[in-house]
């Protein structure tokens, strides 16, 4: 049970990678991105909770009042928006793809290879 | 072929990942010493509780700058690769009117603009204070930009030169935020360095720079968020060369 | 101590000055405030080379130091090697938006901020004492790499090149992000300093040789390592010319500094007593890259996934020369990065102008049509005898640096295979002058990439190359041959990289603010054999330029251009990378 | 660890799976919604507000909102 947190995280961390494997649409391919994205959200928080500790914020608690870690809290701020500056931006290549192949499966995207 | 290689390549990775979080400390065990140190210093020498907006504004202040700078390039990558090319053009006059919203959904649209927006900027100001801050409250007064757009209030972005306005706002956010740490090393020979005096803890006016902060990013974020709606929202107009 | 903070938020201010004029249409204003900055901010990180010569500049941004051992807040880490990357990455920077001066559409002044967000993400991670700051500094460069990469968005190509590109260093970017969590949980720190005191002194266990496969790996995506180098030739080939050179020569230079920043840092302490294991799995990667990288360059008719294959192959050379574990082999590595960037840099400034003249990068169709183009076939021939590692030039240098380094720790049988490796490389930038400026030998066949209507770059239809790129091109070139001869220069590398390699030093500078005294070992010149083996794969390309076909086997094949198949490939390599090192260094 | 956070994980990843096995992209972004809203859950029950409400931002209004515009674009000549 002590390791769920961390177990959900792995999974969602290969499901979301497997996702991405074999996704035949782009928009799908980006989702599935976020998916593997949130496993580290969930590590991130789950490496910082502490059994019965309060949210870092000592506005109505005393500050003797054992806490959770605001470290992992601030790291999971960033890579939330760190995660949704790259989804805008492979939805906008997404976009693109498909003005310029007129498709969004990646496997069809046919201009490089060898 | 390729989903089997990916399937054993992917469980043999997940199996040594689980290998891997065993050896964590037990779910519920932080060990420390970093947040601990942080929760016992942040409310003396920074007079404020919330230990959260303290690390992101201010002892891990430079990860927030770079996290701004991220969404500033990704805004510029996305108008960057959004840009309306000579091949393309917008639709002629003869193009067949989009639908108009009912006037039920304009007028709830418009109804809750105003509102939408002062929680933002609500969530924006107190971001030392309570849970939020600058880019929530950032994305909540885009969502109002864009609760103004399904009014049917600001069609026709370009023309309007509201996207312009936008990246003028994203600009000065940015812009803002490197100033406010550059003022620093003016002020206190550090960048980031506070310079403001710190007041007393739990007043809207408290923590120096960390509320100051706040606001930049909250201009920055929504100035961000609404360009990049904007750019999409421009292209699903657009028609496609042929 | 205001300076390591200034060099990376200059260009950042300047960048943002730039976006929010976008609108006001001033082209040359935008070309002369860039190229300001970027030298500026090349002038800061060489003021920091010099200042900190003797003892490294710490500075910790808000003022916050550390307490008892633990920080507070970040610290930027100022030494030669560190600094030297950042300069030499902004050097990089002033040439490309010189070739970019008369580039036509840069999207108002958009092109110009995320060139400079570019460089502040390459200077942020270099100069970053802080793993979870160099997380995000790494993630600026490539947020901004992967918009230059798709920047010519009205063809097909760079929007898919730019896609697998960032669909495959954003899974990279989440393994390192994953080890950088696992490694939080462990020690309850982020500064590099920190980590590697919390680390050391317990044995390795699963967790912890883990995580440093996972950042590895992640920094392994950005250094297109093999399995991981699927993307790199899609990107290059695709990007600017401008944005090229700085791919080449700088970013994925950085993927390796971070995994030896890291390693020398956090995890020399406690994967000491295993250093051989290690050595010997990153010696096999960068041997296997630098061999493909070598056969598939040389197999090219598209001339710019050419010069991509061409950094895949250095790369391996340069793994090589971290996998060394010695100050030595990274004094190599510190001089390969600068002879090789400057010469690659060089070879894609060339390649575009050749695209410019000529309306191709298609060899085949290029076939004998460079004849008239003498002084540009002349930059081809030099540049591919320099990266096949000719005496005395820059890339000779470094690699004879690296091979002697492994001749000294009793590796000497890796020298053959990089000579093979720079040979094929050189082999095929010299078959390119034989085909396409000399017009003599075999036609090539036709590559299926280069079907591609080439679109123009410049505004200048067709016409004379625009003089600011021939001037970049030559110097580019002139300063990478001439790197090979600079007086000292391999005493102050090897000193810079036993600084480097110091990690009680390190640790102490940032935990307990004392100047570190650095030991100052001499330098060697390159041996007899090194000699020898660089005059050995100067011949050996020519032999190969000579050759009607390159063997290529089933390799190409494997590079489908699918972005399924590419993150296949990552998560294979990624799995093998993390259970070798559980199982061996744990 | 408490009931409501096993039941926010066990839910999460769920939601996840979901995701990357629900084909239809316009599907998805619902699901995509559902998911982060699941997100915030969780990190309400680790008593990580800040990140909750920016999950909120992200993952109920930014995401979903860009997905549907790149439909509307992506699905115009399909039909």
């Amino acid at each position: 049970m002590s390791l769920l947190a961390y177990l959900v995280a792995v999974w969602l961390f290969v499901v979301g990678i497997y996702g991405v494997v074999t996704s035949r649409h782009l928009v799908h391919l980006v989702m599935c991105l976020s998916v593997a994205q949130a496993s580290t959200y969930v590590l991130l928080l789950g490496i910082g909770y502490r059994k019965g500790g309060q949210a870092p914020i000592f506005g109505d608690i005393p500050t003797s009042t054992p806490v959770v870690d605001p470290v992992v809290q601030a790291l999971a701020l960033t890579d939330v928006v760190v995660g949704a500056t790259v989804s805008a931006l492979l939805l906008a290549l997404a976009v693109q793809a498909h003005k310029r192949f007129g498709s969004v499966d990646p496997d069809e995207l046919n201009a490089l290879r060898g | 072929m390729r989903s089997f290689l990916a399937l054993a390549a992917l469980g043999v990775l997940g199996a040594v990942l689980v290998v891997a979080v065993t050896g964590l400390e037990p779910f519920g065990h932080y060990p420390g010493p970093y947040g601990d140190v942080l929760a016992k210093v942040v409310p003396d020498e920074r007079h404020t509780g919330q230990l959260v907006a303290a690390t992101v504004f201010d002892y891990r202040a430079f990860d927030t700058l770079g996290e701004e700078m991220i969404l500033f390039a990704a805004v510029c990558g996305c108008a960057a690769l959004l840009r309306v090319l000579r091949s393309e053009h917008e639709e002629g006059e003869g193009a067949p009117a989009r639908p108009v919203p009912s006037f039920a959904a304009r007028a709830m649209g418009a109804a809750l603009v105003g509102p939408v927006m002062v929680l933002g900027a609500y969530v924006v100001v107190h971001g030392h204070l309570t849970p939020g801050g600058g880019f929530s409250g950032g994305v909540v007064v885009a969502g109002a930009l864009l609760l103004a757009y399904a009014g049917g209030q600001g069609l026709r972005l370009r023309r309007v030169g509201s996207i312009t306005l936008l990246e003028g706002t994203e600009a000065l956010g940015a812009a803002g935020f490197l100033a406010l740490a550059l003022a620093g090393l003016i002020a206190a020979g550090t960048l980031l360095k506070n310079f403001l005096a710190l007041g007393t803890s739990g007043m809207l006016l408290s923590a120096g720079t960390i509320p100051v902060g706040n606001v930049a990013v909250g201009l920055e974020v929504a100035g961000a968020v609404a360009l990049v709606f904007a750019e999409f929202l421009e292209q699903a107009l657009l028609e496609d060369p042929e | 101590m205001a300076l390591a903070s200034l060099a990376v938020v200059v260009p950042l201010v300047t960048a943002a000055l730039l976006a929010g004029t976008t609108s006001l249409h001033a082209r040359r204003v935008a070309d002369v405030v860039a190229l300001t900055a970027a030298a500026a901010t090349a002038g800061l990180c060489l003021a920091l080379v010099t200042r900190s010569s003797d003892h490294a500049i710490v500075a910790w941004l808000g003022g916050w130091r550390p307490r008892g051992g633990v920080a507070l807040g970040i610290d930027l880490y100022a030494e030669p090697l560190s600094a030297g990357l950042a300069g030499f990455a902004a050097l990089l920077t002033v040439a490309g938006l010189l070739v970019a001066w008369h580039q036509v559409d840069t999207a108002g002044h958009l092109f110009h901020a995320l060139v400079l967000t570019f460089l502040a993400g390459m200077v942020g991670f270099c100069l970053s004492g802080d793993l979870f700051t160099a997380f995000v500094f790494f993630e600026l460069m490539s947020v901004s790499a992967y918009a230059l990469a798709g920047f010519r968005v009205e063809e097909r190509a760079p929007v898919e090149g730019s896609l697998s590109f960032a669909v495959t260093n954003s899974i990279g970017s989440l393994m390192l992000l994953v080890g950088i969590a696992l490694i939080y949980g462990r020690t309850g720190a982020l500064n590099l300093a920190q980590i590697g005191a919390a680390l050391g002194g317990h044995s390795p266990d699963a967790l912890v040789a883990v995580a440093f496969a996972l950042v590895t790996c992640g920094f392994f995506v950005k250094a297109a390592i093999v399995p991981f180098h699927f993307w790199m030739a899609d990107a290059y080939a695709v990007a600017p010319t401008s944005i090229c050179l700085l791919f080449a020569g700088a970013m994925s230079e950085l993927g390796l500094y971070g995994v030896a920043r890291v390693y020398w840092t956090a995890f020399a302490g406690p994967l000491g007593p295993h250093a051989e294991a290690l050595r010997d799995v990153l010696l096999v990667l960068g041997l296997a890259t630098a061999l493909l990288g070598g056969v598939m360059c040389a197999a090219q008719r598209h001339l710019k996934r050419l010069a991509a294959f061409a950094t895949v192959a250095h790369m391996g050379i340069l793994l090589c020369g971290i996998a060394l574990l010695s100050d030595a082999g990274l004094a190599g590595v510190a001089v390969f990065v600068v002879g090789d960037g400057l010469v690659k840099a060089s070879l894609f400034v060339s390649v575009g102008a050749l695209e410019h003249r000529r309306g191709s990068v298609d060899e085949a169709a290029l076939y004998g049509r460079g004849r008239e183009l003498k002084a540009l076939g002349t930059v081809f021939a030099i540049a591919g005898l320099a990266l096949a590692a000719l005496p005395p030039f820059g890339p000779f240098l470094g690699r004879a640096m690296i091979e002697d380094a492994a001749t000294k720790e009793g590796l000497g049988w890796i020298a053959p295979i990089l000579v093979v490796a720079s040979a094929l490389v050189g082999g095929g930038v010299l078959r390119v002058v034989r085909t396409v400026f000399l017009g003599r030998g075999a036609v090539p066949p036709r590559h299926p990439a280069c079907r591609e209507a080439v679109a123009e770059e410049t505004d200048l239809a067709r016409g004379r190359t625009p003089s600011p790129t021939i001037a970049t091109g030559t110097t580019l070139l002139v300063l990478g041959l001439a790197w090979g001869l600079v007086p000292g220069l391999i005493d102050a590398a090897t000193h810079a990289a036993a600084r480097f390699t110091d990690h009680a030093g390190y640790a102490a500078s940032v935990l307990r603010g004392t100047a570190a005294s650095a030991p100052a070992p001499a330098g060697e010149a390159p041996t007899a054999a090194a000699w020898l083996y660089g005059l050995a794969s100067g011949v050996l390309a020519v032999a190969f330029a000579l050759l009607r076909t390159m063997p290529e086997g089933p390799l190409r094949a494997l590079h489908s251009g699918r972005i399924g198949d590419y993150v296949a490939w990552t998560a294979v390599g990624a799995a093998a990378i993390a259970s070798v090192f559980a199982l061996t260094l744990a | 660890m408490t009931f409501l956070q096993a039941t926010c994980l066990v839910v999460v990843a769920l939601l996840g799976t979901l995701v990357v096995f629900t084909r239809d992209p316009l599907r998805q972004a619902a699901v995509t919604g559902i998911f982060g809203l699941g997100l915030a859950a969780l990190f309400l029950a680790v008593q990580a507000p800040d990140v909750a409400l920016s999950q909120i931002a992200i993952g109920a209004i930014v995401v979903p909102v860009l997905v549907l515009l790149a439909m509307a674009k992506i699905r115009e000549h399909d039909e």
